[in-house]
């Protein structure tokens, strides 16, 4: 990989909380256009490092590279979309008493105040919000609430508005943090085709995950962490036999 | 079920949110023993050990205690004699290390008694002992689990189940832990159950294994079984035929 | 949406086809009964005197009842709280007006009490007779608007008067709660007073609910007036009273009319020694209506306005008695009162339906005991 | 000079009140981590209790005062059982127990109200106190036990949190609520004792603002509005913090009088909280 | 009659004050304790602009609106900082700092002796003094209010003030600066209140700090959470119960002096059984 297909880099990454660096001195790149999935033991800043990509965490120290031009130190969460980034939440985020369909129409709309306030083109946000929850399969759930989904549906739900908000826009980076957990396998598979669809469509996706098979068959590249540091990183196949990233899961 | 059984979970299911978190689990805690629960993420280990602590309701299934049903409440467990050690170094920040350890022995209403297992906890981790006037905020993370464990022990627990101890912890403080929880089991006899993702710290001291894969028991393995069949490696690779 | 109005105007369908069955059924049978509201606050902070006129007003009805009532009709009080707030009054009005139909209504307490319910009773032609509200605004409130208390400025002029000429202080600072009475009188007393050549040293205000002036009378302390008119009601009064002594502020206090209160020296003890204040100039009680009141409230206190509501509703039967319950002759009948002898006072009218003659006499404590001044 | 150290006097004595009521408010807040809105009519539920124990029973003052006190605490003990501990049960948010809160107070300050009237009442029964003289200016033999009793109560706390082990239990369970169920503590049952002594406190408060002024039933939202104030500049959940805020409220409320009117006292109050929500939204004294 | 037209118009000021609050409270889930202030501000503008300077009601009316919305703006910069308890109390902090400025402000309010004499609204030579007039005037305000509402709280607008009351950092991060949001909505809640004020002034005609009160607050909060957060239809009823409540317990019987005060204790007892058994009030889609 050549430095110019590096679509996000961090340099430094830092983030404490109370003494303890779940993320320290991280430097990797993801690469445009492919499936990027970092993995790593429990606790090992695997979302941490998406809540300070996303804003949600404030960067303690390093900075994190756009496209190879644009460099953040701070990361406000609503300027996400204007980076061409979006996520979904391993703790599943829903807006719990708003319909399913709401669910995925409230990040369609305008962003101004006065642009949602007088928005009026419903129609073709509905086509976007209907395409994504087919997609899915919760079209035939959208009139109910968000809380009267299971636990699978409602990851399901997460997942159909992060590919809502990147279908119409120029949403470049997509942020999956444990899609997969708690899914059942009919589910899974329906997942790992929107995530391969995504990335077919010349996006680049950065995946969370635990499952070695997933990650075998859906990633490009395997980024590893270990209490916080970059571990290792390479394909799949040679990453998932490297002896320090197994001693690192199991253990010396 | 056993006569040696101290804690015996009997065809236990846990309902999160209409999913089965746990189904129709049966795992047993033999007395003196050490068992791990492994699995992968998501598995429902944590759940067992919170289903048998009150935590998480139960939606069938018993928790028998010495071969007699009970129903788990949180704040009596200690008081039975069985202690939780829960995951995230989840220690009372705004206390002192001492204050710490003697909200162990809470139920003890004897000063003294609890002034002595106090010192004796400190005297098994001397790392603690230099600094039992800390606030415990002021501690590293190693040092927070060895406190978190060091509270379970001041309750002189029969039965000690710890959540992921190894979570966040550099190798070599791992080590320690995993030394200090087998010298316990040793020295006092007292039974542990451990939820561990890092395996292979716990291949020396587990007598016996149990292994998880989406709320059920897929596997249950000796200590031997463990070393020789493989299961560790299916684990770490999500191989697990359910 | 539709459903929501369907609901609201079914309720209010169904309220006002209950409403006029009560008012039909009130009416039917009881055309002896002559109908008067009293409206006054009931709770909130000023219940206390509140409680007291009411029980005056209860004595005077019962008195002109047992008298064989008025052209042989008896009279019936209908009480309702007006809580000393705008909207609350012009309810119980409301209430009284439209489906109790009363002639009258004594009240309210607040000048707000009076001031909501003046145009209410004015395009009714409902007679409203105030035995409280002293806030010149009601002057002008309407035709069928009287009160008899006399206007704020009376009292404020003539304490301001008194204490210039008659005690000859020169430097005086105000003390005063945050009432609409207790501005009135306040002001009023400011302006006499500099128009007569005296100085305001101080000039500090309590919302009506604090109890702690302490740093009002620090600050007045400091002025180092040589009096200090301090107008407020029974609860502001005792703890300023005891807070002054306590602050070691010497200069005397002056107050005004709602000192008649006995509570008030009785809750001070000595604290209260060497304090005057205005009384309006009536005759002592009669025995008789002391005693008869002490009954109704259970307790010794007599506040100021007790006697004026039990007044106001004698006054009212009176002119009924001659006029008749067509409120467009007592209208005329009450215009007409002149040196009508209360307890309280001996009214006139004026033509604006406030008092003329406005008589006070200054009280002075002494051992606890509020006494005429020397 | 003498004006000043009066102001300064004033402003502490309004603040040991203050401190009395953030005591409680706190010690309550730091279990629960809600705004125990019915907090302030149990000051009115303690003036009360006194009242009729002391001037209509003509009971021994020593004897009211700790019955009162006990009642207040009983009162708020019952509150908790009758209705927040339900709630938490039901893990209700902050804001659902919130506005129950103020159910409650509402309801029990009316009750007040039918059952004493809306009088005002006075509890002192000395007249012309004696002022002892401080740096220029007075205080009253009132004042003084006020002073006092505040920080008595303060040290009595301390000592009851460092000290014991409810203590401890009480500030484990403030500082993580789950963890010391698994400890072994009835976390209900001491949250329960901790509102019988949060509120007795208030009670206490209640008492002496009769002692100093007098008793009137709606004398609990004021009193509970400086409460919270003083807890949140102070650093709410922090007892030595709330009273601090305390007495930095009573101080900045009588001295700025020197610069404003009095009538804008409350609206002071207020602008104070907010300017260190928005600029110190930790308090003085972080928890 | 002219008592349920009198009721039926309270019932529609406090209708206008729930709907709007509502917004605020029911839709973005913050827990605004101080609507009487705006409520307040509108009452004054047109007591103040029509007594004093002789200005049209309706005109006054726009000025009351402009008024409320622009402290609004100012109240809300510093109140979009806040969430849960911490909103609650600073708003009614605010609140009691307005009404401060109500009751001590004497050049502009008369302070406690209020402000007499406000008179009924005329149009093209209608008069609205009448009763009927009156509430059918109030009763258009109420349509428009409603409108309002309904266009804000089912525009995409409304459904971001939604997901923010859910998940704020959740919506956060698919693009909306939610302070905006917040603070827009508000502003817009205070002006729908100051409606209600200058309805409520002219309708009394009579203005006076009193009716502004947290407590004042504390009741039109009673109203959205009786009718039912996020329910516009709910802040109607909820007004419609709550305003005629009273006024039948006036028919009740009971005693004089308790009545008043067992309004107190029926509305404390609601909100308390309300919590514990239905927090979402009668027709509310929302739990706190």
């Amino acid at each position: 990989m050549t430095k110019t297909d590096a679509i996000l880099k961090t340099k430094g990454l830092t983030k404490r909380f109370d003494g303890v660096r779940a993320v320290d001195d991280l430097s990797i790149s993801i690469a445009k256009g492919k499936v990027t999935s970092v993995i790593g033991p429990n606790g090992s800043g695997k979302t941490t490092l998406t809540n300070v990509l996303s804003g949600l965490a404030e960067i303690d120290g390093g900075c994190v590279v756009l496209h190879g031009t644009v460099t953040l130190k701070k990361i406000r969460p609503f300027d996400m979309p204007s980076y061409g980034m979006a996520r979904t939440f391993q703790e599943v985020r829903l807006f719990e008493q708003m319909p399913v369909i709401d669910n995925v129409l409230v990040v369609l709309t305008e962003r101004s105040v006065f642009g949602a306030l007088f928005e009026r083109h419903g129609a073709f946000h509905e086509r976007q919000a209907e395409e994504a929850l087919k997609k899915v399969g919760l079209w035939e759930k959208r009139g109910g609430l968000a809380s009267g989904l299971s636990y699978g549906q409602r990851k399901l739900l997460e997942i159909a508005r992060v590919l809502a908000v990147s279908a119409g826009r120029q949403m470049d980076i997509i942020i999956f943090d444990e899609p997969f957990a708690g899914l059942f396998p009919k589910m899974v598979k329906t997942v790992s085709s929107i995530i391969r669809e995504l990335r077919d469509e010349g996006r680049t996706v950065i995946l969370i995950e635990h499952n070695m098979d997933l990650i075998r068959e859906l990633s490009d590249h395997v980024i590893v962490m270990d209490s916080g540091r970059f571990l290792a990183e390479g394909s799949p196949a040679e990453v998932l036999e490297r002896r320090d990233v197994i001693e690192a899961y199991l253990g010396e | 079920m056993k006569k040696e059984d101290l804690l015996h979970l009997k065809g236990v299911s846990v309902l999160y949110g209409g999913v089965k978190a746990l189904d129709k689990v049966d795992v047993s805690l033999r007395r003196g023993e050490i068992v791990a629960l492994m699995g992968p993420n998501g598995a429902g280990k944590s759940t067992v050990l919170k289903a048998a602590f009150g935590l998480a309701p139960l939606a069938s299934g018993q928790v028998m205690l010495e071969g007699r049903p009970f129903t788990p409440v949180v704040h009596e467990m200690v008081r039975r004699g069985v202690v939780l050690v829960p995951q995230g170094r989840r220690v009372f920040t705004r206390l002192s290390i001492e204050e710490n350890l003697e909200i162990g022995a809470y139920f003890l209403k004897d000063r003294e008694e609890t002034a002595r297992r106090v010192e004796e906890a400190l005297a098994f981790f001397p790392a603690l002992k230099k600094k039992r006037k800390l606030k415990a905020r002021a501690l590293s993370g190693g040092e927070q689990q060895m406190l978190a464990i060091a509270r379970g022990l001041v309750a002189g627990p029969r039965a000690l189940l710890l959540d992921e101890p190894s979570l966040g912890l550099s190798p070599k403080i791992i080590k320690e832990v995993f030394a200090k929880i087998k010298e316990i089991n040793e020295s006092k006899g007292t039974s542990v159950m451990v939820v561990e993702h890092n395996l292979k710290s716990l291949l020396g001291i587990v007598d016996r294994a149990y292994v998880l894969d989406k709320g059920k028991v897929v596997a249950e393995e000796t200590a031997e079984g463990l070393r020789t069949s493989g299961i560790l490696e299916r684990v770490f690779m999500g191989k697990l035929e359910t | 949406m539709k459903k929501t109005f369907k609901a609201l105007f079914g309720v209010i369908a169904l309220i006002s086809l209950a409403a006029g069955c009560s008012k039909s059924g009130k009416e039917a049978g009881e055309a002896n009964i002559i109908r008067i509201g009293s409206v006054g606050p009931l709770t909130s902070d000023l219940a206390y005197i509140g409680e007291n006129m009411k029980a005056a007003v209860e004595l005077a009805s019962d008195e002109i009842n047992s008298a064989g009532g008025i052209k042989g009709k008896k009279i019936e009080i209908i009480y309702e709280d007006g809580k000393c707030d705008p909207k609350e009054a012009a309810n119980a009005a409301n209430k009284l007006i439209n489906i109790d139909k009363v002639t009258a209504i004594i009240g309210g307490l607040c000048s707000s009490e009076t001031l909501a319910m003046a145009p209410l009773a004015e395009k009714s032609k409902v007679i409203l007779l105030s035995a409280g509200s002293t806030n010149p605004g009601i002057t002008n409130a309407g035709d069928y608007i009287f009160r008899n208390v006399p206007s704020d400025s009376f009292q404020g002029v003539y304490a301001a008067k008194y204490v210039r000429t008659k005690l000859n202080k020169q430097r005086v600072a105000l003390l005063k709660c945050l009432s609409d009475w207790c501005l009135g009188v306040n002001d009023s007393f400011k302006a006499e007073f500099v128009r007569l050549g005296g100085e305001i040293v101080g000039e500090e205000a309590f919302p009506q609910d604090s109890r702690d002036l302490r740093g009002q009378l620090v600050k007045i302390k400091a002025a180092n007036p040589e009096l200090v008119y301090f107008v407020s009601y029974t609860e502001g009064t005792i703890v300023g009273l005891r807070q002054m002594r306590e602050l070691g502020v010497k200069a005397p206090v002056f107050g005004a009319d709602a000192w008649s209160d006995p509570k008030i020296w009785e809750s001070v003890k000595g604290d209260g020694d060497g304090a005057m204040y205005l009384e309006p100039a009536n005759k002592a009680y009669p025995e008789g209506f002391v005693d008869a009141l002490s009954k109704k409230t259970g307790g010794k206190e007599i506040n100021v306005y007790a006697p004026r509501a039990y007044d106001a509703l004698k006054i009212l039967a009176s002119v009924m008695e001659t006029a008749g319950t067509d409120t467009v002759l007592i209208k005329k009948g009450i215009y007409g009162v002149a040196d009508y002898k209360g307890i309280a006072d001996n009214y006139t009218f004026d033509a604006n339906g406030d008092i003329k003659n406005a008589d006070y006499s200054v009280r002075e404590v002494r051992g606890g005991k509020a006494a005429g001044a020397k | 000079m003498e004006i000043l150290s009066q102001l300064i006097l004033n402003g502490v004595m309004a603040g040991a009140l203050y401190a009395l009521m953030a005591l409680g408010f706190n010690l309550i807040y730091g279990v629960t981590r809600f705004f125990n809105l019915a907090h302030g009519v149990l000051a009115a539920i303690g003036g009360y209790a006194f009242f009729t124990l002391s001037k209509m029973l003509g009971l021994n003052i020593y004897l009211s005062v700790a019955t009162g006190v006990a009642i207040a605490g009983l009162a708020g003990y019952g509150f908790d059982r009758l209705v927040y501990s339900k709630l938490r049960k039901r893990k209700a948010s902050n804001l659902v127990l919130l506005v129950a809160s103020l159910g409650v107070f509402t309801t029990a300050q009316a009750a007040l109200s039918i059952i004493f009237t809306s009088q005002f009442q006075t509890l002192s029964e000395t007249a012309g106190q004696e002022a002892l003289s401080v740096l220029g200016g007075v205080v009253t033999r009132t004042q003084v036990i006020i002073i006092f009793s505040s920080l008595a109560s303060m040290l009595g706390l301390a000592a009851l949190l460092n000290g014991t082990s409810f203590g401890k239990a009480v500030r484990a369970i403030s500082d993580d609520e789950e963890v010391a169920r698994m400890v072994g503590i009835n976390t209900g049952r001491v949250t329960g004792y901790v509102f019988f002594i949060g509120s007795a406190l208030a009670g206490l408060a209640g008492i002496l603002v009769g002692f100093d002024t007098g008793i009137q039933p709606t004398m609990g939202m004021g009193l509970l509005l400086k409460g919270v104030i003083a807890s949140i500049i102070g650093g709410v959940g922090n007892i030595y913090g709330g009273v601090l805020g305390a007495f930095l409220l009573g101080l900045v409320e009588n001295l700025g009088i020197w610069m404003i009117p009095g009538e804008w006292k409350d609206a002071v109050s207020f602008l104070l909280l907010i300017v260190f929500l928005v600029f110190r939204p930790q308090g003085i004294i972080k928890r | 009659m002219d008592y349920i037209l009198h009721l039926a118009t309270l019932v529609i000021i406090y209708a206008i004050l729930g709907l709007s609050l509502n917004l605020v409270v029911g839709y973005t889930g913050l827990l605004a304790s101080g609507h009487a202030a705006f409520y307040g501000i509108g009452a004054y503008s047109t007591a103040i602009l029509t007594t004093s300077l002789g200005v049209n009601f309706f005109a006054s009316m726009a000025a009351g609106i402009a008024a409320s919305a622009g402290a609004a703006f100012l109240i809300g910069a510093v109140l979009s900082r806040f969430d849960g308890d911490y909103y609650a109390l600073v708003s009614l902090g605010f609140n009691v700092i307005i009404y401060s400025v109500f009751l001590n402000w004497h050049g502009l309010t008369r302070g406690p002796l209020g402000i007499p004499g406000v008179p009924r609204p005329a149009l093209f030579g209608m008069d609205f003094s009448s009763g009927v007039f009156f509430l059918a005037l109030a009763a258009c305000f109420l349509a428009l209010t409603f409108l309002a509402a309904r266009f804000v709280a089912r525009s995409s607008f409304g459904r971001v003030l939604k997901s923010i009351r859910e998940d704020e950092k959740a919506i956060q991060v698919f693009g909306y600066n939610t302070v905006y949001f917040k603070l827009a909505i508000f502003v817009i809640s205070a002006g729908m209140a100051a409606v209600a004020g200058s309805l409520v002034a002219s309708y009394i005609n009579f203005v006076d700090p009193s009716s502004f009160t947290v407590m004042e607050s504390v009741f039109i909060l009673a109203i959205i959470i009786f009718g039912g957060l996020s329910s516009l239809k709910g802040s109607v009823i909820g007004a419609l119960v709550l305003v005629l409540l009273p006024e039948a317990l006036r028919f009740a019987g009971f005693p004089q002096a308790i009545a008043a005060q067992m309004r107190h204790v029926v509305y404390g007892l609601f909100l308390v059984v309300l919590m514990l058994y239905r927090p979402q009030g009668l027709f509310g889609e929302f739990k706190l």
